[in-house]
């Protein structure tokens, strides 16, 4: 038997795909802002990296996450997250191949670190048949930012993470997540993050193509919040 | 034509290594186990026996090289004792996992510190949970007929699961008894050639032991858990097919002395029992209704075969030989299985732990006796006076 | 909550060893950059060949080079040790396949 | 009399047929998963691999699978030399007894540094005292790279790891020098070891035939091989068989064999260039100051000197 009971029905599960050690320490900063920001609006969050993806390696798909919840979080230790709201990927490529809308929720938002436009992307997206789950897909092009990408092992495999948290392309996926999605607001993401003119250019240079029933709309609204997601 | 011997159970286990042809062996020396590579290097020098015995650099070593042997298709053995058993921990499980049926000889010693030499069942049991058949020999005759019967068990196409003969140490590996070695024919009978399920072969190419996903764990888990308890049929089968191929005939688990109209029963394993039948029979005379019950495994545990035969008794007395500090009850692993195997049974009767015998002293007959009126005080109160009392330091008589 | 559903593991996690290709583990979606060869400036030294970490460059002594994408990582070795820079790396997202 | 074997005359002479397989879970740019394509290519069909714990253990076999067209077997990091010793007994001992008709295997343990020389050691020892007839390769990627690049006793002096991050105690990060694996193993101590050899990826046909003679000699041979790791050693995965030529340039690996305790150098070298060469571009050494590139070059020459290497030194600034 079991109990009828939603559990952890208003978490929003924020999944990060990232390519194995070059990209990891950017994927765990975007789920750590995301975390550390929701916190600070006195919400129950939590971020980590899949264990699952790990040992990581150069080039694989890995995956970090943010939850973040209005009630206290009860899956505490379901360690790999079952139902997307907002799918970041902080590298382009992720896009082709890549199983990233499977178990995605209704109305999820994707957003891609690409300096492509967001029509461009649109063919890659997998599984297909999960594109009406899709609200919007929303582009940024973090890397030109001038935000250097950071290698560092520091905070993989459970070790704290003493550099700075949002100092690489991160912080401005992350404005540009929490600007699509409405995770967040964009006063506790900037105090959150190291290198903040790059969240404030994520969120304000973010490219938002909203979607209704798998297919993208013509027009861009100009205020991406009028999606009214959450 | 059985041939007629006189030696130590350590001979009595080369015998048998002897009789089924073993492949391969690694031997490191620590006491007292140590002899059956003397004896296992003579018979290969005057070439007795064809077996590549190699020098191992210890005990994790030792294991580790039968489980290669064991991978490559051969039939492979080894032994130890005490802190040697602890030592090869990291690899009971993966040849287990692996099921590389190796077999492994323990002549059991107490964990240091200090140094001390004695038999004990600790260094042994404290390995117990990772799916290798094993259980205790009393005498050299029961380690031969165990180290054959083992094979038997641990290279069923059902099983493949490594296995300890074991043995208490000094008292049935240094003590010379009488026993026979049986024929060849009749070995050949018993026991067919190892075929392993998989071996390493660049004909038929394999991948083994890869790493897996979290969700593959379980069913490996399971696996094992599964064909640990059916090793209770097979243990069953063959100890019965043992009896009618060489006359001797085994309790399958248990082994029942004088429980005939018994009120209470001493449970032990291994070669305190020896003493423990003499003590009985005197307790008798003396007007005790006092038993016997031998475990002859530990793994699996017999707790249908306990179960069956509770019922008869108003106290059972558990005899550890060994250790486990902190375990509930006060006493050792024996009467932690004893309780969790009875928990359920209806009429269960007391059960009473005793710890005697460590550090190698032999368990003496006073000290049986002792314990036998301690349990007669359990029935006169129908109740544990204590959980359990560790002979000499805290009894109540 | 659906009840966890495990798959078949074979006896000891034992498998069979594979003949051409390890398709459980298929790594093209690995690649960000993904290596072309100039076929004009190509001697066929095969130096490419022999240093792929994923045994992912194909020689063929009429066709020349080419890369098993399906397994390709885009690591870039081969490109880096051709002594006569005939292989580029190009943006996987700039191909349609 | 010298050991026969089928020798290799050039990279496009290699063989064609793979042992080693597309689909395997290692790092882009892997240098060991270089190293265990060219040994499988040149050790052939009649092999058995063990893979002792580590990346060639847990990237290549994720998840119940495997890349080797012949038999391999995990064994556990500690215990590659003896499980190897047990399948090289069982096989002349099946064979012998007529239990089975196989031919006698190549039998290679591929392990790491970790494997080799630190926790391995014990076993690796105790094989070559025993004299078994396996090869024993370490992949040195000079660090625990698996579990997320922990020291080894092969990080070089200076290296960043995570157990030796630098700081304003500690400016080098590692301050201890590796072991010398070929002394330890086959520097006169194991008598029964009458072949050994250094080797590098960047070099790939030396690589296959010290391969091919090592199991060609009768009894154990043991080869090091170097092989960058672009995760633990931070550079563009791309660079991984540039470094590997770099290191043998600058003296941070040495080319050799040892034939009956006989030397010989594997490539003419008349100079080494300065380590400063290998260790740029290496996020693990960025950190370094100059007095810690002037320890790694007094390092770098006074071994050449040692092993007596007839070449030009740079100076130690």
């Amino acid at each position: 038997m079991t109990l009828s009971v939603e559990i952890d029905s208003k978490m929003v599960e924020i999944t990060v795909w990232t390519r194995g050690v070059q990209l990891a320490k950017e994927a765990r900063d975007v789920a750590t802002l995301l975390a550390v920001a929701g916190s600070s609006e006195g919400k129950y969050t939590q971020s980590f990296d899949n264990y699952v993806d790990l040992p990581d390696r150069i080039g694989v798909a890995c995956k970090s996450y943010a939850r973040i919840s209005p009630e206290p979080i009860q899956t505490v230790y379901e360690y790999e997250n079952g139902h997307h709201d907002v799918i970041v990927l902080v590298e382009e490529t992720m896009i082709k191949g890549h199983p990233y809308l499977q178990d995605a929720k209704q109305d999820c938002v994707v957003v891609v670190n690409s300096a492509r436009d967001p029509e461009a992307l649109l063919k890659w997206f997998e599984p297909k048949e999960s594109l009406p789950l899709v609200k919007a897909l929303a582009c940024i092009d973090a890397n030109s930012f001038g935000a250097g990408v950071m290698l560092t092992f520091d905070g993989t495999e459970g070790a704290s993470d003493d550099t700075k948290i949002g100092a690489g392309v991160g912080a401005a996926v992350a404005g540009a997540a929490a600007k699509a999605s409405g995770c967040v607001t964009l006063e506790s993401l900037l105090a959150a993050a190291d290198n903040k003119k790059a969240v404030q250019q994520g969120w304000d240079q973010v490219k938002v193509l909203p979607f209704c029933d798998g297919k993208p709309f013509c027009e861009t609204p100009s205020d991406p919040q009028e999606l009214g997601w959450r | 034509m059985t041939t007629k011997k006189r030696a130590t159970g350590l001979t009595a286990v080369c015998d048998a290594w002897q009789l089924v042809d073993i492949d391969v062996t690694a031997s490191y020396p620590i006491r007292p186990y140590t002899a059956v590579f003397a004896d296992l290097a003579k018979r290969i020098a005057n070439g007795q026996m064809k077996c590549e015995m190699v020098f191992a650099e210890g005990e994790h070593g030792q294991f580790s090289i039968a489980h290669g042997a064991s991978m490559a298709g051969a039939r492979a053995t080894t032994g130890s004792s005490g802190v040697g058993l602890t030592y090869a921990a990291e690899v009971y499980s993966p040849i287990a996992g692996g099921r590389c049926p190796i077999q492994v000889l323990v002549g059991d010693r107490t964990l240091d510190p200090p140094g001390d030499f004695g038999s004990e069942h600790t260094d042994c049991l404290t390995m117990r949970d990772n799916g290798w058949i094993f259980g205790w020999a009393q005498d050299a005759q029961e380690a031969l007929d165990n180290s054959l019967m083992c094979f038997r068990i641990g290279e069923d196409p059902d099983i493949m699961l490594p296995q300890i003969v074991a043995m208490d140490g000094y008292f049935v590996t240094h003590i010379t008894q009488d026993y026979e070695v049986p024929d060849q024919d009749l070995v050949d009978r018993f026991l067919p050639p190892f075929k392993p399920k998989f071996r390493l072969d660049v004909n038929n190419p394999v991948i083994m032991g890869p790493q897996i996903t979290p969700e593959m764990g379980p069913p490996l888990e399971w696996d094992r858990n599964v064909v640990m308890q059916r090793a209770k049929g097979k243990i069953v089968e063959v100890t019965e097919e043992f009896g009618s191929v060489f006359g001797r005939h085994y309790a399958p688990f248990v082994e029942e002395y004088m429980t005939e109209g018994a009120e209470m029963v001493f449970l032990l394993q291994g070669a305190h029992a020896v003493t423990c039948k003499s003590a009985v029979k005197y307790l008798r005379e003396a007007g005790y209704p006092v038993g016997m019950l031998r475990l002859r495994w530990v793994r699996p545990f017999p707790e249908e075969a306990l179960q069956a035969i509770a019922a008869k008794f108003k106290v059972i007395g558990v005899i550890d030989t060994g250790t486990s500090y902190g375990a509930a009850g006060g006493g050792g692993v024996l009467l932690v299985e004893t309780r969790a195997s009875l928990s359920e049974t209806p009429d269960k009767p007391i059960i009473q732990g005793f710890t005697s015998g460590l550090g190698g002293e032999v368990i003496t007959h006073d000290e049986f006796f002792r314990m036998a009126e301690m349990m007669r005080k359990t029935i006169e109160a129908g109740q544990l006076v204590q959980s359990s009392t560790w002979v000499n330091f805290n009894d109540y008589v | 909550m659906p009840k966890k559903s495990y798959p078949e593991v074979p006896f000891a996690a034992i498998v069979p060893c594979p003949t051409v290709e390890n398709d459980k583990m298929v790594t093209g979606n690995w690649r960000s950059l993904r290596p072309v060869v100039d076929m004009e400036a190509c001697t066929s030294c095969k130096t490419c060949w022999l240093m792929c970490p994923d045994a992912s460059v194909n020689f063929d002594e009429a066709e020349g080079i080419s890369f098993n994408l399906k397994y390709c990582k885009g690591c870039g070795i081969c490109s880096s040790v051709c002594p006569v820079e005939a292989i580029r790396r190009v943006p996987e997202l700039d191909f349609t396949d | 009399m010298p050991v026969q074997y089928e020798e290799i005359k050039s990279v496009k002479k290699a063989p064609e047929e793979e042992f080693y397989l597309p689909g395997h879970r290692t790092c882009a740019g892997c240098g060991p998963a270089v190293g265990y394509r060219l040994i499988a290519k040149a050790a052939g069909r009649n092999t058995i691999f063990l893979g002792p714990t580590g990346c060639m253990y847990v990237a290549n076999t994720s998840y119940a699978c495997g890349p080797w067209k012949v038999p391999w077997t995990h064994t556990q990091i500690t215990n590659g030399g003896a499980v190897a010793s047990g399948v090289e007994v069982a096989f002349k001992q099946l064979i012998k007894k007529g239990k089975i008709k196989d031919e006698f295997p190549n039998i290679i343990v591929m392990a790491g540094d970790g494997g080799s020389i630190d926790i391995g050691v014990q076993a690796a020892s105790a094989l070559f005292y025993r004299g078994h007839d396996v090869l024993f390769i370490m992949y040195d990627n000079e660090s625990y790279a698996n579990t997320g690049i922990q020291v080894s006793p092969m990080t070089p002096y200076g290296g960043n790891t995570t157990f030796t991050p630098p700081g304003p105690m500690i400016p080098e990060g590692k301050k201890l020098f590796p072991k010398d694996p070929m002394l330890i193993f086959a520097g006169g101590g194991h008598p029964a070891v009458k072949y050994a050899a250094t080797a590098s990826i960047a070099y790939p046909v030396d690589l296959m035939n010290k391969v091919r003679k090592g199991l060609a000699f009768e009894g154990p041979a043991f080869l090091h091989v170097h092989c960058p790791c672009p995760k633990g050693w931070t550079y563009p995965a791309e660079r991984t068989i540039d470094l590997a030529k770099l290191a043998v340039q600058t003296g941070m690996w040495f080319l050799y064999e040892l034939e009956d305790g006989v030397r010989t150098w594997s490539r003419k070298v008349d100079k080494l260039r300065p380590v400063e060469d290998y260790l740029l571009g290496q996020g693990r050494f960025t950190h370094l100051e100059p007095e810690h590139v002037a320890k790694l070059q007094a390092w770098v020459n006074e071994r050449a000197q040692v092993l007596g290497l007839n070449a030009t030194l740079p100076p130690v600034r």
